[in-house]
């Protein structure tokens, strides 16, 4: 399942959560309710939040989500200029299997450098902004059509900035 | 109410000295407000001579009735005067692309005339393939060459590392002397254009 | 009851020029959801809509939103500090007269000049159009800004020098005897008096560095020499940004400690426990920024990382101190009395508990890597714009209007309520949903497979509009109502 | 400071900035940060005490000395007070007369109009740091592009500074019990008279 899906359902449930909270504090403020939740409560409620904090912190920080690995074992990189409004990719196909490092780079204003795959599903990103590289590293898992989107809004085009590279295995 | 005058007075007088500080609103630097001014008016240079890299005379006005283009350089520079002089040579290029060859004539000048030799001039020149006659290297007498930085407005400070920093610019010199344009180095198709101009 | 309800219950100090705002406000909120109704038509199909005129309205419907958040926020904040300072009149209606000029001149620049560069004037986008807008134009929507932010900055010097002259400082405004355990909860602030502090300060900062980007991006329009680093301007706009779209929420909630009080018959206190949460809310809302640039790989890590642990912070202020308190008093209350103030300001708290959720998690790098610019993203501040902070505005507006009749929850009310939630509720779940299917925001045209998101989208649209604008209607009626008052 | 000092505090502050002007302009953080300030006190301590009608409020004299300090902040006037003796001149002559204006217009001023130039101050100083580090060109020709980064420098501390300088007091004279007796009485509606 893609990380999206698993985004959205735990956002729906914690969302519920909340929400119920409220519904049901709605519920109990008619009448005269003794179960109000006391000071201890919020105590332990603070804590637990730091507890979930801290450790939902760890281990999505480790590893770091921008790192760039590919310096030790075969990679390959390619390098993607943005501008109003198209998308120039120095290399047609990418290998598969292999840490592929992106410079996103642009010539004008700030766009989105986005990477779709064949079902439309977004795969990662990163800016490219005037007179900075941002590096973004990928592992391509499926061979096939790959779409480059813009996902940074930049002017009466924005929507049709599109272009395509083609993942394969490395001969 | 006397308050309220004063204040759009002041308003009125503090805007147009702002407005006339910047030439309309359209120069900040004093690197801007020398190029719009020479755009808006052409301003006569003092003539002046020169040697150039082969040992040869030269002069600005060029006295054969040619359009100079001119730039302000020292040989030993390590940066500026080196993309320039790519430039230079890229500019070559496309005046001769333009056909303009025998009606313009390219400086590159040093103002650093007691440093830079003949020798040095040369060796500057055959680095970026200065062929000595659309494009040459020349340096004037050190007596006049105040007169020179200050007639086109260029300033030569010390860098504090044994060379110098300054406004580095492609001057229009007409044949009748007047400095009549002053561009970017890289700006090819803007001094092709008042090249041109300064021909008409 | 408390003793001074029957005090509350007058209008506040310039009650008439506050119920003036707010009518103001409700009908631009209500031609802003129009235009981001049309939005949603468009990229559902339903209707052709040139892709410039799109952009425009996209940037018309998000500087507009902001803006009008901004202002309902400003008024709710100067009149409840009336209650407590004495503040100069005329201060509010210049602030009122620079918002004006602002909005015309932005509304100049983008439906005369065609301006469309999104209101987040990402640099170098207003100088860089590609032909469809000009100078002139890019020029007219960036002075809006600055007119407006010398609209709030005068509201703030003004608001905060008297909370510093009454309050014994910053820091006595804030509180802070009471977080150092140096006081007594008896002497504290009223919890508005240290809301209204904490925005004062953090608002102002966010004004002032506003400016300066502004004023930047402002001689880079006319003197491109003039060249402006991105990433540092990116940096100082969504701190900026970031900074005013929270300070409007956390003015809002002043309504909900004012107002709430009133109806379960409970004094909202200054706790320990809440002064310590606003001082952190104010560190927290500077500092979280970065969690808008966690794609742009060249910030340095240490910033990616703090924009998303404070991103995660910043929740628990929200959640344990405002959200928990209301809980608390809502299940305290001897027979809570709800009208249509009422429920609204409840339901602002909620929404923006609810809304937090997506955020936060969006606030994470590895998930921001995928969601981020993604449908995603409005789909969060939806939920707490729709159902938050508008929420808590149009609360505001209820009460403002007072008899009980004009806001029994029956009837009426009833069906302007539930549409309204209704139609929040579906619209931004729509926009979670596409944002976890991947479509990208700010998009003139979507692909067919997205289509019918969009057009299902429309409709909850629809319904939240129904259901402004009877909020709206009935907030005209109540005016006319008590206009003898 | 007393009164009768302060044309020989500023006679001296003048001569150092005449006699050291060689030095001071040969950097531009001397120049701009340190000169045109110094030069701004000379008029600033010579100001006569006394209450115009057309200064009233204030906005008079300080927009004139907003005017004149928008001039000296353009490079091209800080290159042209180091190329033209005229310009020199001028900077002599007009930036006391500024200091003298900021004084005049400061003392009528109203407490909002003080916190507003305030906050223009340090927006407008991080605005300059921003500008000066940030330009890929040098942006006045008699100065190098090191010192121009420098000089940003300057203006962002100076942002700090000032930044610094007015919000700490405020912080500093929180009181240890901030009870309702000792503070201004409470508005109520009632009292305020309503207004609807």
């Amino acid at each position: 399942m893609a990380i999206q899906s698993n985004v959205l359902l735990i956002s729906l449930v914690l969302m519920a959560v909340v929400a119920g909270f409220f519904i049901s504090a709605v519920r109990a403020s008619r009448k005269p309710d003794t179960s109000a939740p006391r000071e201890v409560v919020r105590t332990r409620f603070i804590y637990a939040l730091l507890t979930v904090g801290v450790i939902v912190t760890a281990v999505s920080l480790r590893p770091w989500p921008h790192a760039i690995s590919a310096a030790n074992g075969p990679s390959a990189t390619v390098n993607v200029t943005g501008a109003m409004w198209y998308w120039e990719i120095d290399r047609e196909t990418v290998p598969l299997g292999v840490p592929v490092i992106f410079n996103a780079r642009t010539t004008d204003v700030t766009h989105g450098f986005g990477v779709m795959d064949s079902q439309d599903r977004l795969l990662f990103q990163t800016q490219a902004m005037p007179g900075y590289v941002n590096q973004v590293e990928h592992v391509f898992r499926q061979p096939g059509v790959y779409r480059v989107v813009c996902m940074e809004y930049c002017g009466v085009a924005h929507h049709a900035m599109t272009n395509e590279f083609t993942v394969a295995a490395a001969n | 109410m006397q308050a309220l005058l004063a204040s759009l007075l002041v308003v009125a007088a503090g805007g147009g000295l702002l407005w006339q500080a910047t030439d309309g609103g359209q120069a900040l630097t004093a690197e801007s407000a020398r190029r719009l001014a020479v755009q808006r008016a052409p301003q006569p240079v003092s003539p002046f001579a020169l040697e150039t890299m082969s040992g040869a005379s030269a002069t600005i006005p060029d006295a054969r009735g040619k359009v100079a283009l001119v730039e302000f350089i020292y040989t030993t520079c390590p940066t500026l005067c080196q993309s320039a002089g790519a430039d230079m040579f890229r500019l070559g290029n496309r005046v001769r692309e333009a056909g303009l060859a025998d009606r313009v004539t390219l400086m590159s000048v040093s103002f650093d005339p007691e440093f830079d030799t003949v020798e040095r001039m040369k060796s500057y020149g055959e680095r970026h393939d200065a062929d000595g006659a659309l494009w040459t290297i020349a340096r004037p007498r050190p007596d006049v060459l105040p007169q020179i930085l200050s007639d086109f407005g260029v300033i030569a400070i010390p860098d504090r590392m044994g060379g110098y920093t300054h406004n580095v610019a492609v001057h229009v010199v007409t044949a009748d002397g007047r400095l009549a344009a002053i561009h970017d180095t890289g700006d090819f198709e803007g001094i092709i254009a008042a090249a041109r101009q300064a021909l008409r | 009851m408390m003793d001074n309800n029957s005090a509350q219950r007058l209008p506040g100090p310039q009650a008439g020029a506050v119920k003036f705002t707010m009518l103001l406000a409700g009908v631009v909120l209500l031609l802003m959801m129009v235009f981001g109704f049309v939005m949603r038509a468009a990229q559902g199909n339903l209707i052709d809509l040139d892709p410039a005129m799109f952009y425009q309205l996209l940037t018309a419907h998000g500087a507009g939103m902001v803006g009008t958040a901004g202002l309902t926020g400003a008024a709710i904040l100067w009149y409840f500090m009336g209650r407590y300072v004495p503040l100069a009149r005329g201060v509010f209606w210049a602030f009122l007269g620079l918002f004006l000029l602002g909005v015309v001149l932005i509304l100049g620049a983008i439906f005369i000049g065609g301006y469309g560069g999104a209101w987040t004037f990402l640099f170098p986008l207003p100088a860089n159009s590609g032909g469809v807008w000009g100078t002139d134009a890019a020029a007219a929507f960036l002075l809006g800004y600055v007119a407006i932010g010398v609209a709030f900055l005068l509201l703030y010097l003004e608001v905060g020098r008297k909370l510093i002259a009454c309050y014994g400082g910053i820091g006595g405004a804030l509180a802070w005897p009471l977080v150092m355990g140096k006081g007594t909860a008896e002497d504290a602030p009223p919890p508005a008096v240290v809301a209204a502090m904490a925005t004062t300060i953090f608002n102002t900062i966010g004004t002032v560095v506003g400016a300066a980007v502004l004023a930047s991006s402002l001689v880079n329009l006319y003197f491109p020499e003039f060249k402006v680093d991105a990433l540092l301007a990116k940096n100082m706009i969504y701190f900026f940004g970031h900074v005013f779209i929270n300070a409007s929420i956390y003015m809002a909630v002043i309504a909900v400690y004012e107002i709430i009080p009133e109806y379960t018959g409970t004094p909202w206190k200054t706790s320990r426990v809440f002064a310590v949460a606003w001082s952190l809310v104010l560190l927290f809302v500077m500092a979280v920024y970065p969690h808008h640039l966690l794609q742009d790989t060249v910030m340095p890590a240490w910033s990616l990382a703090m924009g998303q642990i404070v991103s995660y912070l910043s929740g628990i202020p929200l959640l344990a101190v405002t959200a928990f308190s209301l809980i608390v008093y809502l299940r305290k209350a001897n027979a809570m009395r709800w009208d249509l103030a009422s429920a609204l300001l409840v339901l602002g708290v909620a929404g923006w508990s609810v809304g937090s959720v997506p955020a936060i998690i969006d606030g994470m790098i590895s998930v921001n890597k995928v969601m981020h610019n993604t449908q995603w993203v409005p789909g969060h501040f939806h939920i707490y714009l729709i159902l938050g902070e508008v929420a808590m505005a149009f609360g505001f507006m209820m009460w403002l209007i007072g008899k009980p009749e004009h806001k029994a929850v029956g009837g009426f009310n009833w069906a302007a309520f539930s549409a309204y939630v209704l139609g929040g509720t579906g619209f931004t779940l729509m926009f979670l949903v596409s944002g976890a299917l991947s479509v990208p925001r700010r998009w003139a045209v979507h692909a067919p497979e997205w289509v019918l998101q969009s057009q299902i989208a429309t409709g909850f649209a629809l319904l939240v509009i129904v259901g402004a604008a009877m909020f709206v209607l009935r907030y005209l009626l109540g005016l006319k109502h008590s206009a003898g008052r | 400071m007393k009164r009768r000092l302060r044309p020989g505090l500023a006679a001296i502050i003048m001569f150092a900035c005449i006699l050291g002007n060689r030095a001071l302009e040969a950097d531009p953080v001397l120049h701009v940060l340190v000169q045109l300030p110094m030069l701004g006190l000379c008029g600033a301590l010579l100001a006569p005490r006394r209450e115009w009608r057309w200064a009233q409020g204030g906005f008079a004299p300080l927009l004139a000395a907003l005017f004149g300090i928008a001039f000296w902040m353009l490079p091209r006037s800080i290159d042209g007070a180091v190329s033209f003796p005229v310009m020199t001149l001028a900077k002599f002559l007009s930036v006391p007369l500024i200091g003298a204006l900021l004084v005049i217009g400061w003392r009528q001023a109203h407490a909002l109009l003080r916190g507003f130039l305030k906050a223009q101050a340090i927006s407008m100083a991080g605005f300059m740091a921003f500008l000066f580090t940030h330009s890929p060109v040098r942006l006045c020709n008699n100065y190098l592009i090191d010192d121009q980064w420098r000089l940003g420098h300057g203006f962002l501390f100076l942002a700090i500074g000032l930044a610094m300088a007015w919000t700490i007091p405020l912080l500093t004279n929180a009181r240890p019990r901030p009870s309702p007796r000792t503070r201004a009485k409470p508005i109520t509606p009632v009292q305020s008279g309503v207004s609807a």
